[in-house]
């Protein structure tokens, strides 16, 4: 029994509704949604620690035992997802603070984001496929009303698009879900481990290939993004970070919990599919960001982008690979994240996302022009930053496997990415200041305001270069925890041996 | 339409459904029926007494916010599986006081779902009906 | 008998993708109910179906009498149905207002988001 | 300031007492799990550049504090340098290739931020944008060129590397990796086609070309070739690329040097040559060759540096650097013109400077190939010498006209004019009397680690007259006439290439092909039309649906047993109601048949023993119509929206056929077979005794599985939360 596997989830879901009785006080909320999120850190601290120690832990609740009840376990890849999202949700919370403090529902966005932290924490967590469904659907629908919040005409038509894209998705999982439990009668990941490989290889592809058109919409992988680029620019900076750093990992986390455990696709033809797919969304996703002119646009298209890298991981389906896109995973949350943190500040400077109404942030503001370059590069993948190791492993694995073509392509991204970030930054940060603002600033920045904006820039951005410098203790997770993925015996042993 | 027969009836079927949906509430564990079922059983309820009074009445009858009756119902769910963490069991372990009194936990967890599925769909029925007005 | 609902199921769930393609936001509505309806069928089906008898066991007893009807997938349909209503009065409500800003229903025309700004 | 100079004479100091000319090695791993050690290795050829990096990093520095002096970001400016200057040390230090690889990548950020220092100014911002793309472009072929001879290898290491090139040399990826590193290599060392960043990069403050194209960042490309030349010296590519590309850069660079009016644009393209040159030096591979190029290498250091200062400090003197327009410099910068002529006898290769002595060994090597390549060096070498002249006569000697620019002395600042005077000098030195010095510590050394298997001969300045003396002289008079026909050559030469595209428009073209391509495929797929979005999605999945259940084994038979009449009746008028909300043209009309359809699936949820299903199925359907009826008035009708066009509408019907007809497919397959029901049967034990609830599916939902409903009225909360934030906010607005 280890009831540290529940609270992840239990914290933010308790700490939102202790929000909902607050209501209006906008200090309280502040400081309750961030105490929450400080918990959730210490535990998710606590959890990965124990992983490391003790391997997979497993937890059944209500006591019914595995696969009966349902099990939420964790491996290190689990522990470490959790980890990073409260990371994240820490520094959101923090940065929000400042960044909605002025927004009517500023205690409603706190509500939603906790809800929200538990959706992804729970669907880290769960070992069971329907209560996985159930967790997306509270990630999915927490989403929607963050992205629906004091809406303008521009935010709702890209919800629209939003929410009806995601839907198409979620009945999809569900209705695989449905078909997988009448071909094998059971739910429990580490049980469907052993009952899938004995249907019929027809069915099997039918089912998989539900279960990743599903994921893949989530992860928003060629061509299903649509979704993305049309709605995640639309919202405020903190949200759109928070929707970036962890609603498409949740989507890549499920396609590669479901495709090392369930359905092992090693050999198949959807390894050659998704490899096929993933130069596609790291092609489409960068050129999409070079044709756009305002920041969030243009890292919005490059999450596409990235998340294609990620997905090489598992496409290739060996230890090196999956390893680097688990570091690529943690890497790209903290860095699109603080992309988004610095491009809400810059936004809030100059009253407007377009880099044309940008400038001279470099001599007014050096402080967060070194705090840009450091996630900027890291995005790029230059040495020594975070992003360089992810890379270089995954494009090291693509060589490794004989696929050229895909290294070429991950290369040549990467060139594409460089220019879209070398955008922003020569025109918002080394162009002169533009000399007549179209719009002033609506409210000037205090200090405080600008310590909260700047706080989990700034710690963030020291993540990204401890992670690139000190990429021994990383890597070396990362692979432990491809290890697990690939033979997931420990898993499986933790989920089903789990006492009642 | 909302002549003072229709009123009157309305109010009486309402009584019955409100007692209905709280029988269904408290029999679900042993026979069809259940927090959901119960809810969804007083929302029309009300939205027949939306219609027969109005809004603002249904509002002033309920005295607090379907918003907080919601979420009080998601706590009390939570409540009862974190009861169990007190006496060193795992989340949402079913606590039966008597064997042979059925009151435990997963009761306190229906009530919780009856009370969440209520308050919000209530509120947002209240809050279309307002926006349309 | 399984047979019947898949085909019902197909039906609707055809119906349902038929009204989503479609360009009012509301048919787009109807479209995700049916399919919904069909995705809950999907799942009872797959779970196998039985006339013989309902999951409930009679009082007194610790055991169904006769051959039960399967009770998970109709565990999972409830909360697949409850969780589909909250998303879909959401998505009314969303519906509303994105007609309510765009003066249209046609979700063709919702494209504010996606112009290319100056 | 003085901090970063005081950090460049430390690491002087430190790396000159650690040498041995045998190679010193030191490693800490790193992160050994991607076999990256950090590795340190100082052998000749590392502490040949290392001795360039920090000697003449040190003379920037203090050049640039004076020239710096009272623009605002100086301080910034020195640690730029200081930074340039750690990676780029690094680079030539590193042991490991990934470690290189990383340094490499470090000198480019770094050069981007040295190279746009003027930022206000949209040529530098663009420059150095052109700079960073090319370069970082070329970097990350090098990388793959650089994982691929690590998977060789066995090891990223460059002794053992060094050791197996066996392995490499068998390996079917060898040619691969030859191009993808010459591709890194070349781009870095501004070959063609990629010389025209280098100009390019003439955008930054004279300090940053003096250092950037002088000793380090451009050599860097030259250092890698050396480094790795043991492993693919053998290898015909090696030969004929390094000759062609390297020859064809320097002509065609030297041609356009010639044309240029601006002296640090003509500086910029004889860089461009002298890379070429050693390129081509470096391919041949024979001990004169290697000799006469590392030898070279320290000579356009040394002279190139001081060029680039002494036209800084003329720029500060007049204003412009046009040589049309500069005459008579030599009596006011006096300090300078000694630097500059120092220099631009070095350039021309007169004796006894270390320019001579470099050209003396390139004719020795090239005479051991054949003749062409020796004409081809006579060639550059003429046009060297044609630029130095120009250089110093033009500005310094001749008479001011009216066409010139008033000057003002500059000085008065030391630094302006010390550190190229210490450079001409230090030039003149070396040769003079520290040759034999030069040869045991660094050339020597330095040649074998380019190629282990040379047996060195120590450089003498004076060997007698032999050919290569004659070449030299040639080569010098050849310049003279370059020098006195310069007009009409030049502008000979600007009618030839005025044609030609020159490497910046095809840049441009390339970045703006890959912008419209962008634009282009953005417009594809981000076109804004929600349903073509779902028409994609369901095409795919209709597809996949299909596809696969076709391949599904057939079941034996149709499973229909069981079925009664009413609920085939009920079934058709399933159908019918489904048909009436496909046609329907009102809203209430399909509201009513959306309801009736859902009424029939609550009865046969009924006749399936699913009683609560049902009861909450005929609930939520009954709360949908309301709150559809409640809504539906505010909505605009279904004529007043546009319809698909008949084609698509039959895709559309195509698509969700194949959705229907494939799940159907799936399903009738899957229930022809038996359920392993493991689990209902525990939940039926059980229900009773351990969970005290009759009613199985309640007590799943709230015991079994309860962490799934706690998800679910969660998810109706939050929606209710959204929904009525939602309608709330025009509620205020209106208000």
């Amino acid at each position: 029994m280890n009831s540290l596997l529940v609270l992840p989830v239990i914290i933010p879901l308790g700490g939102a509704l202790f929000l909902c009785m607050l209501r209006k006080r906008t200090t309280a909320v502040t400081a309750v949604s961030s105490l929450t999120a400080g918990f959730g850190l210490t535990v998710g601290v606590m959890l990965i620690s124990l992983v490391v120690k003790q391997g997979p832990q497993a937890v059944s609740l209500g006591s019914w035992p595995a696969p009966y009840g349902i099990v939420f376990a964790a491996d290190l890849f689990s522990a470490a997802m959790v980890l990073i999202t409260w990371v994240i949700g820490l520094g959101i919370v923090i940065y929000s603070a400042a960044d909605l403090k002025h927004k009517p529902s500023f205690a409603h966005y706190q509500v939603l984001i906790q809800f929200l932290l538990a959706g992804v924490n729970g669907a880290f967590l769960t070992a069971d496929l329907f209560n996985l469904y159930v967790w997306f659907e509270v990630m999915l629908i927490a989403s929607f009303g963050l992205m629906l919040l004091d809406a303008g005409s521009i935010q709702i038509q890209g919800g629209v698009k939003y929410v009806f894209l995601n839907l198409i998705s979620t009945l999809t999982m569900l209705l695989a879900i449905g078909l997988l439990y009448g071909a094998t009668g059971m739910l429990n990941f580490a049980e469907l481990h052993h009952k899938t490989p004995v249907l019929s290889p027809g069915l099997i592809n039918i089912l998989a290939g539900l279960f990743l058109f599903s994921f893949s919409v989530k992860s928003a992988l060629f061509p299903l993004y649509a979704w993305l680029p049309a709605s995640y620019h639309t919202l405020p900076s903190s949200v759109a970070a928070l929707f970036a750093a962890l609603l498409t990992k949740v989507g890549i986390y499920a396609v590669i919990r479901t495709f090392t455990l369930v359905f092992p696709f090693e050999g198949t033809g959807w390894q050659t599919i998704l490899i096929a797919v993933s130069g596609l969304t790291m092609l489409t996703g960068v050129l999409g960001a070079a044709s756009q002119f305002t920041i969030k646009k243009i890292l919005s298209f490059h999450i596409i982008s990235q998340v294609g890298y990620i997905i090489i991981g598992i496409a290739l389906y060996t230890r090196l690979a999956i390893a680097g896109s688990i570091l690529y995973l943690i890497h790209h949350i903290i860095v699109k994240a603080n992309l988004f943190l610095i491009g809400g500040f810059l936004n809030r400077k100059f009253g407007s996302d377009h880099l044309s109404k940008m400038g001279g942030v470099y001599k007014s503001f050096p402080v967060l022009a070194v705090l840009f370059m450091i996630p900027a590069f890291s995005l790029a993948g230059f040495p020594p930053l975070s992003g360089f190791w992810s890379k270089f492993a995954v494009i090291r694995a693509s060589i490794e496997t004989d696929h050229y073509w895909l290294a070429a392509t991950a290369l040549i991204v990467s060139v594409l990415t460089i220019y879209s970030m070398l955008k922003i930054w020569n025109e918002a940060f080394w162009k002169p200041a533009p000399t007549d603002p179209v719009s002033k600033p609506v409210r000037s920045l205090s200090s405080r305001e600008a310590c909260l904006y700047l706080v989990p820039i700034a710690t963030f951005a020291l993540l990204t270069l401890i992670i690139g410098l000190a990429a021994e203790p990383f890597f070396r997770f990362a692979d432990q925890a491809a290890l697990q993925l690939l033979e997931p015996a420990d898993y499986i042993q933790a989920v089903l041996g789990v006492k009642g | 339409m909302r002549s003072v027969i229709f009123r009157t009836t309305a109010h009486i079927v309402i009584g019955i459904m409100l007692l209905f949906s709280l029988y269904l509430l408290l029999r679900g564990h042993n026979e069809p029926g259940g927090g959901f079922i119960g809810a969804l059983i007083a929302v029309i309820a009300f939205a027949l007494m939306i219609l027969a009074e109005s809004a603002e009445y249904v509002r002033q009858r309920i005295h607090f916010s379907p918003g907080l009756i919601a979420v009080s119902g998601v706590g009390i769910s939570l409540f009862s599986g974190l009861f169990a963490l007190f006496l060193n069991r795992p989340f949402l372990s079913g606590i039966w006081w008597k064997t042979s009194l059925p009151m435990g936990t997963p009761l306190l967890f229906d009530v919780g779902v009856y009370l969440a599925v209520f308050g919000a769909v209530l509120s947002i029925l209240l809050r279309i009906v307002e926006d349309l007005e | 008998m399984e047979s019947l609902l898949s085909l019902i199921t197909g039906m609707l769930i055809a119906a349902g993708v038929y009204l989503m393609l479609e360009r009012h936001i509301l048919r787009i509505l109807f479209g995700f109910i049916l399919i919904s309806n069909g995705v809950n069928l999907a799942i009872l089906t797959s779970g196998r179906l039985s006339k013989t008898g309902l999951p409930i066991i009679p009082p007194g007893g610790v055991m169904p009498d006769t051959p039960y009807a399967n009770p998970l997938s109709q565990a999972l349909i409830l909360t697949a149905i409850v969780i589909g209503f909250g998303v879909l009065i959401f998505c009314l409500v969303l519906a509303y207002k994105a007609c309510q800003v765009q003066e249209s229903a046609d979700v063709n025309l919702m494209n504010l988001s996606e112009r290319e700004e100056k | 300031m003085v901090i970063s100079v005081f950090v460049h004479l430390l690491l002087l100091l430190s790396l000159s007492s650690l040498y041995d000319p045998h190679g010193v090695r030191w490693q800490w791993q790193w992160v050994p799990s991607l076999g990256v050690s950090f590795s340190i290795q100082l052998d000749g050829l590392s502490m040949l550049f290392s001795w360039l990096i920090c000697g003449i990093g040190f003379l920037v520095q203090l050049y640039a504090y004076h020239y710096m002096k009272g623009k605002p970001s100086s301080a910034l400016f020195h640690i730029y340098l200081t930074l340039f200057m750690m990676a780029m040390l690094g680079l030539v230090l590193a042991g490991n290739i990934l470690i290189l690889f990383i340094f490499w990548e470090l000198t480019t950020i770094t050069s981007y931020l040295l190279i746009g220092f003027n930022h206000d100014q949209q040529i530098s911002r663009k420059n150095a944008l052109q700079a960073i793309l090319v370069t970082g472009a070329g970097g990350l072929a090098l990388l793959a060129g650089l994982i691929m001879l690590g998977g060789m290898a066995g090891s990223y290491e460059l002794d053992h590397i060094i050791k197996n090139i066996h392995l490499i040399k068998t390996s079917n990826l060898f040619l691969p990796t030859l191009i993808l590193i010459l591709a890194g290599a070349f781009t870095k060392s501004a070959q063609i086609p990629f010389h025209f960043w280098l100009p390019g990069a003439m955008s930054a403050p004279a300090p940053v070309s003096a250092y950037l194209h002088s000793a380090t960042m451009v050599k860097a490309g030259v250092y890698l070739l050396a480094r790795l030349s043991p492993v693919f010296c053998h290898s015909d590519l090696w030969f004929w690329s390094l000759v062609l590309v390297g020859g064809t850069t320097a002509v065609w660079t030297g041609l356009l040097a010639l044309k240029q009016t601006d002296l640090k644009l003509m500086l910029a393209y004889s860089t461009n040559v002298a890379l070429g040159k050693l390129m081509f030096l470096l391919a041949f591979g024979s001990r004169f060759a290697i000799a006469a190029a590392m030898m070279f290498i320290i000579a356009h250091a040394l002279y190139k540096a001081a060029f680039f200062m002494v036209i800084g400090t003329v720029d500060k003197a007049a204003g412009t650097r046009d040589y049309r327009h500069l005459a008579g410099l030599g009596g006011i910068l006096k300090m300078s013109f000694i630097a500059a002529g120092l220099s631009a006898l070095s350039k021309a290769g007169i004796p006894p400077l270390p320019g001579f002595l470099s050209k003396e060994y390139m004719y020795k090597a090239a005479l051991g190939v054949s003749y062409l390549p020796t004409a081809i060096l006579v060639l550059i070498n003429a046009v060297m010498a044609g630029l130095a002249f120009i250089i110093v006569i033009k500005p310094f000697l001749v008479k001011p006209d009216e066409n010139s620019v008033p000057l003002k002395s500059v000085e008065k600042y030391t630094f302006l004019w010390l550190p190229p005077l210490c450079l001409g000098f230090l030039g003149l030195f070396t040769t003079l009397f520290g040759l034999d010095w030069l040869n045991a510590t660094l050339i020597g050394p330095a040649s074998i680690a380019v190629n282990p298997g040379l047996e060195t001969e120590p450089l003498k300045l004076w060997q007698g007259i032999n050919l290569p003396l004659i070449l030299g002289g040639v080569s010098l008079l050849l310049g003279l006439v370059v020098y006195r026909y310069h007009d009409a050559i030049s502008g000979f030469i600007d009618q030839i290439t005025r044609r030609l595209p020159s490497g910046n428009d095809c840049f441009e073209k390339v970045m703006q092909m890959i912008s419209r391509l962008a634009s282009w495929q953005t417009g594809i797929f981000q076109h804004g039309r929600l349903s073509d979005y779902m028409l994609l999605l369901f095409s795919i999945l209709g597809v996949h649906l299909l596809w696969y259940a076709a391949a599904l084994p057939v079941p034996r038979t149709m499973d229909f047993h069981g079925v009664s009449l009413h609920e085939v009746i009920l079934a058709v008028f399933l159908l019918a109601a489904v048909i009436t909300l496909l046609l329907s043209a009102s809203r209430l009309m399909g509201i009513f048949s959306l309801g009736t359809a859902g009424f029939i699936t609550t009865l046969f949820l009924m006749f399936y023993n699913a009683p609560d299903v049902a009861k909450t199925q005929l609930l939520v359907e009954t709360l949908t119509v309301i709150f559809l009826v409640m809504v539906v008035r505010r909505l605009p009708g279904f004529a007043d929206t546009a319809t698909h066009s008949a084609v698509r509408r039959a895709v559309n019907a195509g698509v969700s056929l194949s959705i229907g007809v494939g799940v159907f497919w799936t399903l009738t397959s899957i229930t022809s077979g038996t359920m392993d029901t493991k689990l209902t049967d525990y939940f039926a034990a059980n229900s009773v005794i351990a969970a005290h609830g009759r009613n199985i599916v309640n007590v799943i939902l709230v015991d079994f599985r309860a962490m799934d409903t706690l998800g679910e009225i969660s998810v109706v909360v939050m929606a209710a939360l959204g929904a009525s934030t939602l309608l709330k906010k025009r509620k205020r607005r209106n208000g």
